[in-house]
C-alpha cells in the first residue's frame, strides 16, 4: 500500500482549508493523573490508563468501540521505541500484554486495539505528535475520508527518577555543541533574557500569569494540582520561585505527570447522531523551523510564532477579534507570552504581553486566558489545552466556564521552533 | 563457489546473517501488527515501533514471481558470470515479501540457453557459502 | 587465409565515443593488407554503416556487440578477432571462439605482423 | 530566514490547486548537447553551458538579469557536493571560479548569481530535483508571492569513464540485497518482464514508440544525436539491440549527455510583458512511495501510477480527453507505456500501451505521443519533457508543431516511485 504521512498544512498560504466544517471534536475522556508511575502497578501503567482514557470517551460520546474506525494517536515516545530517557527502560517485563514498553510507557494504536478489541479499525497512526498536531492530523483524515470516527489517544508519561538527567563526561553528535558549554534550559532562560531585555521587563512581571493558571487549574477535576495538591499557589510562592537557568524558574517549568486522555472526533455527518453538541474543525496550521546558527534567538522565536500566527489567520480565515477561547501552550511559562504576541489577541503588541497579565486575565473577566489553567495549572499533560476550549464551546466547562461568548476557540503549541494550531467553533462555518 | 560480491553485515541485519549460518531463513514480525517486514528495518513500518518486532522463522518455501537475466551489469565482480539469472521469489505463506535468486542449481550462471522460468512454481530455500563462514540464502525448484 | 577483425567503435576506434586508438588509417591498411572489416558496436547498425561512409571504407558486416556468433556465421574464415575496450567485448569474444585484444593492444596493430598465408589464431588465455 | 521546503503537492485529495494560473512559464534556453566533458575545456563545463543556456532564456523572454528575482535548480548531483559516481571528482581544481566542483560537474543558484551578476534575487532553491519537481516548486512559489521572476535551472553532466560501475567484492548497507544476487538495472528489466506476461506483450512491441522518438527527437535542434548522430534509427537497429538486463535492451536506455537548460516562469501579471505568449501552470502534483518489500513489482508500479495520475487529474481538475500534449517520461523506454496507461491517455488501458504504439503516433497523426522526441530521442537529459510541451502550446515547435489541438499540455517524470506531474495550459484558466 502507498504510505504517506505527509498530511500537515503547512505550505504558505494555506488558504481556506477545504476540509472546514467537515470533522467535529465531540467528546473527552481522561484517566486518573499520578504523579508518576512505580513500574510494578499494571493497573496504573500508561496503557492502563490510557484505556481508561478511551471508555470514558467513548462513553462521553455515547458510542462504543464498534463505532471507532480510526486510531490516531502519539504513542508517548520517541519512534522506534528509544527510550524517552535514561531511566525509561530496558526492564524486566511482564506477562503480555505487559511484555514490552508499549503499554508501559508507551502505547501504540495497535496495541489498543488487541487490548481493548477494537474490531473495525480501517486507519491507524502513531507517526503524531503532540495533541495540537494529532487533532489536526485527526481532522485531516476525517475531511479525507479515510476515517468516519477516530478516537485520538494522548498517553503521557513519568517514571521515578530525574527527569532527562544524563551522567556522561563526553559529548557526542548534535550534544557537542549544547553540552560542551553546559547549555541545557538556559536556552530558555536566554531567549527569555532577551524578550526582558528588548522590552524592558522582567521574570517577575509573569507572577499574575503563572498564579492564574494555577487558579484556573484546580477548577479542572483532571488537573494534578487539583487531585494531589489542591492548595493556592499564590505571587509569594512564584516570587520565591528558585532560579533553574536564569530567567527561567522552577514555577515556570511544567511538572511531569503520568496520565492519558482520549478524544473523539467524526464527521460532521455522524456528529448529529452523538451525544454531545458537536464542535467543528475549522483549520489546523503545522510548522517546523530551524534556528540560523547554534541557539533560538528571541528574533527567531518572534519570526517562526508570527508565521505561524499568520498561516493560521490565513487558513482559518478569522481575526484576532474572533478569538473568545484562546489557548497557548505554556509548557514552560514563558513560551506564552511570544504566542499571544504573534496572535495579537486581545490586541496585545510585541513586547505588551506582561502589561496585559498585570490586567484582568482572570476566568470570570474579559479576557480569560488559558481557562483551563495550560500546563502550569493541570501537570506535562498538555490535554488541558484541547479539553478545556471544548468544554466551553459545549459550554459544559462547569466553574469555569468563562461569562464571556465562547463560540470559537484557538488552541496552540508546542514550541516557537516546531507548532501546531487548531482552530473550532460551534458552528460548521 | 565462491559468490562474486559477498553481504556484510551491519547492526540490522546481523540476526539474518546469522541464522543464514545455522540454515534459517528469518524475517522480521510485528506481533502486534501481525505484519512481516523485509530486508529488514529499525521499526515496524506500519507502527513506527520496535516494540512488538522480532524474528521469525519462514517456512522456506515460495513461489517464482518474475525474472530478469543480466547481460551487462555495472557490477564489475558479476562480469565473468554474464549473462546470469535475476528471479524474484515471494514467500508461500506470505507473497508480500519477496527474495533475490539466482537459482543457481538449476540454471547456472553464464546461460547458454533460453532458461524456463516457470511463473508460479514452487521453490524452497537452500543456504550457500558467498564466502567461508558466510551463507547467504539462494534458491531452488521443487520437483 | 581469410582472417577477420571487428573493431568495436567507442573507445576502440578514434571515430568513436569516446575516441579509441584504432585510427581510420590503420583501419584502412587492414583492409588493404587482405584483412576482412567489419565493425560490432553498441551503435545502431545504421549509425555504423553512417561511420564506414565517414572513413571512406565499405565494411564486409557491421553487427550488434552481442551477434559477434552471426558475424562468424555469415562470414567464413581461418581465424576471427575482435578489439573492444569494455567486458562486454571480451566476453563476445570468448564466447564465440574469437581472437580479443584491448582496444589500448590493438592500436599497435598487432594484426601486421600475421602471416597472411600461414596463421594459426591466437587464443584467448586469459 | 524561516526555512521550510515543503512545498511539494502529495496528500490526497490535493483538490484545485489555489496557485491555478498564477504562475506562468514563457521562455526556454539551452546550452549546446555534448557527449561528455573532457575535464579541460573551461568554456564546455556544466557551469559554462549553464551560462550559455540561461542567457539564452533571459533572450527568449526579452528580459535582462535584473528583471531576475529568484533562482530554483537542482545542482545537478546529490546534496552537499557528493560526486556522482566514482568517475566525478575530486580533482585536481582550476582558477576561481572554477576551483571546486560548483561551475564544472554542478551548478548551484549561488555560483550563478556570482558568476551572471544576478543583483536583485530574493530566493534561491538548489534542493530540488529532476526538472518537474523544478517546474512545480518554481510554479508554486510564484503563487506564493516567493518571486516574481524565476529562472529555472537544470544542468545535466556527464564525465569520461563508464556511467555507475562499481569494482566492489563486498557489499554493504542497503546494496548488500542487490549486490549479492547481482541485481541491477534487472529491477526494471524484472518489472517489465511481468508485464509482459501479465499482458501478453513482449520486448520487441516497444519498436515503433522507441523509432517514433527518435524521429522526432532529429527534429529538436538540442537533441543529442540531431547534433551528434544525424543518421535514421530504424525498426532493425532497435530489434538488433543488445539486451543489457532482460527485458531492457541497450536502445531502451537513454544515454548519458552534458546539457543544460533553463527557463523563464512568472507571475501571470509579468507574463504579459515578455517577448512570448505565456503558458499557464494549471496544477503540480508529486509523489514518492517505496516497495512492500525488496523489489518493484509490476503491482507496485501500477498501483503508484495510478495513484499519481489520479493525483493529477484531482489537482488539475481535467480529464485524459483535455490532454492535448502528453509527454510521459521515458528515461528508461519502459516506463512511458505504465504512464501513458496510468493516465488513460487516448483512451488507452493497462495492458494496451503497445497495441497503441503499433497504431499512429506519429507527430502529425491524431496521437502525438512525446512530440519533443523524449529522452530515446535527446538524450539523457530530460529537458526536452518540458521545452516540447512549452514549444507545442506557443505554437513554435518548428517542424515538430503537432496538427492536433495544442492547448492544455501534461508531463511527467521522473520514476514510477518517486514523480511529479506539470500541468500547463495556454489559457489561465
Amino acid at each position: 500500500m502507498a504510505r504517506e504521512v505527509n498530511w500537515e498544512r503547512n505550505h504558505d498560504p494555506v488558504g481556506i482549508w477545504n476540509g472546514r466544517g467537515k470533522a467535529a471534536l465531540i467528546a473527552r475522556g481522561h484517566s486518573p493523573t499520578d504523579r508518576r508511575w512505580d513500574g510494578e502497578s499494571l493497573d496504573k501503567s500508561l496503557g492502563a490508563f490510557m484505556m481508561i482514557a478511551v471508555q470514558n470517551a467513548l462513553d462521553d460520546a455515547g458510542i462504543t468501540i464498534d463505532d471507532v474506525d480510526g486510531i490516531i494517536g502519539s504513542a508517548g515516545g520517541q519512534p522506534g521505541g528509544a527510550p524517552l530517557s535514561d531511566v525509561w527502560g530496558p526492564r524486566p517485563y511482564f506477562d503480555p500484554p505487559y511484555d514490552s514498553e508499549d503499554g508501559l510507557t508507551h502505547v501504540t494504536g495497535q496495541w489498543l486495539r488487541q487490548q481493548m478489541g477494537f474490531k473495525n479499525i480501517k486507519y491507524i497512526n502513531n507517526h503524531g505528535d503532540p495533541i495540537w498536531n494529532l487533532i489536526g492530523q485527526a481532522a485531516q483524515a476525517i475531511a479525507d475520508g479515510r476515517a468516519e470516527t477516530v478516537v485520538v489517544t494522548y498517553p503521557n508519561g513519568n517514571l521515578p527518577g530525574r527527569y532527562h538527567q544524563d551522567p556522561t563526561n563526553e559529548a557526542r553528535g548534535p550534544a557537542v555543541w549544547p553540552n560542551t558549554w553546559g547549555w541545557g534550559l538556559s536556552g530558555q532562560g536566554f531567549t527569555f533574557n532577551q524578550y526582558c531585555q528588548k522590552y524592558g521587563t522582567n521574570h517577575d512581571r509573569m507572577a499574575p500569569f503563572v498564579v492564574q493558571e494555577r487558579k484556573n487549574g484546580l477548577l479542572w477535576e483532571h488537573s494534578y494540582y487539583a487531585q494531589h495538591e489542591p492548595g493556592e499557589f499564590t505571587e509569594e510562592d512564584y516570587l520565591n520561585g528558585r532560579m533553574i537557568a536564569r530567567d527561567l524558574s522552577i514555577f515556570d517549568c511544567d511538572r511531569p505527570v503520568l496520565a492519558a486522555a482520549a478524544y473523539i472526533m467524526t464527521t460532521a455527518e455522524k456528529a448529529k447522531d452523538m451525544k454531545q453538541t458537536p464542535v467543528y474543525i475549522w483549520d489546523h496550521t503545522e510548522s517546523l523551523f530551524s534556528p540560523r546558527s547554534l541557539v533560538q534567538t528571541i528574533d527567531d522565536t518572534e519570526e517562526w510564532t508570527d508565521i505561524q500566527a499568520q498561516r493560521s489567520y490565513n487558513g482559518s480565515g478569522i481575526t484576532a477579534d474572533d478569538i473568545d477561547v484562546f489557548a497557548p501552550y505554556d509548557g514552560f511559562a514563558v513560551f506564552t507570552q511570544y504566542y499571544i504576541e504573534a496572535w495579537g489577541w486581545r490586541g496585545v503588541k510585541r513586547g505588551e504581553a506582561h502589561d496585559f497579565y498585570a490586567g484582568d486575565i482572570s476566568l470570570k473577566g474579559p479576557n480569560p486566558l488559558n481557562s483551563g489553567g495550560g500546563n502550569m495549572g493541570t501537570g506535562r499533560m498538555r490535554t488541558v489545552f484541547i479539553t478545556d476550549p471544548l468544554e466551553q464551546l459545549q459550554n459544559r466547562a462547569g466553574e469555569r466556564q468563562i461569562t464571556g461568548r465562547a463560540e470559537i476557540a484557538v488552541s496552540h503549541g508546542v514550541l516557537p521552533v516546531r507548532a501546531a494550531t487548531v482552530v473550532r467553533s460551534t458552528t460548521p462555518g | 563457489m565462491a559468490r562474486p560480491i559477498v553481504p556484510v553485515p551491519d547492526p540490522a541485519t546481523q540476526p539474518f546473517w546469522d541464522a543464514c549460518n545455522e540454515g534459517k531463513l528469518i524475517v522480521q514480525y510485528c506481533s502486534v501488527c501481525d505484519r512481516r517486514q523485509f530486508p529488514p528495518e529499525a521499526a515496524c513500518r506500519d507502527c513506527g515501533f520496535n516494540f512488538h518486532l522480532t524474528w521469525q522463522e519462514t517456512s522456506g518455501r515460495a513461489k517464482i514471481v518474475g525474472y530478469s537475466i543480466t547481460y551487462d551489469s555495472r557490477l564489475v565482480q558479476w562480469h565473468p558470470l554474464q549473462p546470469f539469472l535475476n528471479v524474484i521469489v515471494a514467500l508461500e505463506e506470505d507473497p508480500v515479501i519477496n527474495f533475490h535468486t539466482n537459482l543457481i542449481d538449476d540454471f547456472g550462471t553464464n546461460l547458454s540457453e533460453e532458461p524456463d522460468i516457470p511463473i508460479g512454481a514452487t521453490c524452497e530455500v537452500q543456504f550457500v557459502e558467498a564466502e567461508p563462514g558466510r551463507m547467504i540464502p539462494e534458491w531452488k525448484l521443487v520437483k | 587465409m581469410a582472417i577477420l577483425l571487428s573493431f568495436d567503435i567507442d573507445g576502440t576506434l578514434e571515430l568513436g565515443d569516446p575516441p579509441g586508438g584504432v585510427t581510420t588509417e590503420m583501419v584502412r591498411k587492414a583492409r588493404d593488407v587482405g584483412f576482412i572489416i567489419g565493425s560490432c558496436s553498441d551503435k545502431p547498425l545504421s549509425v555504423q554503416r553512417k561511420i564506414w561512409e565517414d572513413m571512406e571504407l565499405t565494411p564486409a558486416f557491421v553487427s550488434a556487440k552481442h551477434q559477434l556468433g552471426k558475424v562468424r556465421r555469415e562470414n567464413p574464415a581461418d581465424a576471427y578477432y575482435h578489439m573492444g575496450d569494455r567486458d562486454t567485448d571480451y566476453m563476445a569474444a570468448k564466447d564465440n571462439n574469437f581472437g580479443f585484444w584491448w582496444a589500448h593492444e590493438a592500436a599497435e596493430q598487432p594484426w601486421l605482423e600475421f602471416d597472411m598465408n600461414n596463421h594459426e589464431q591466437i587464443p584467448i588465455t586469459t
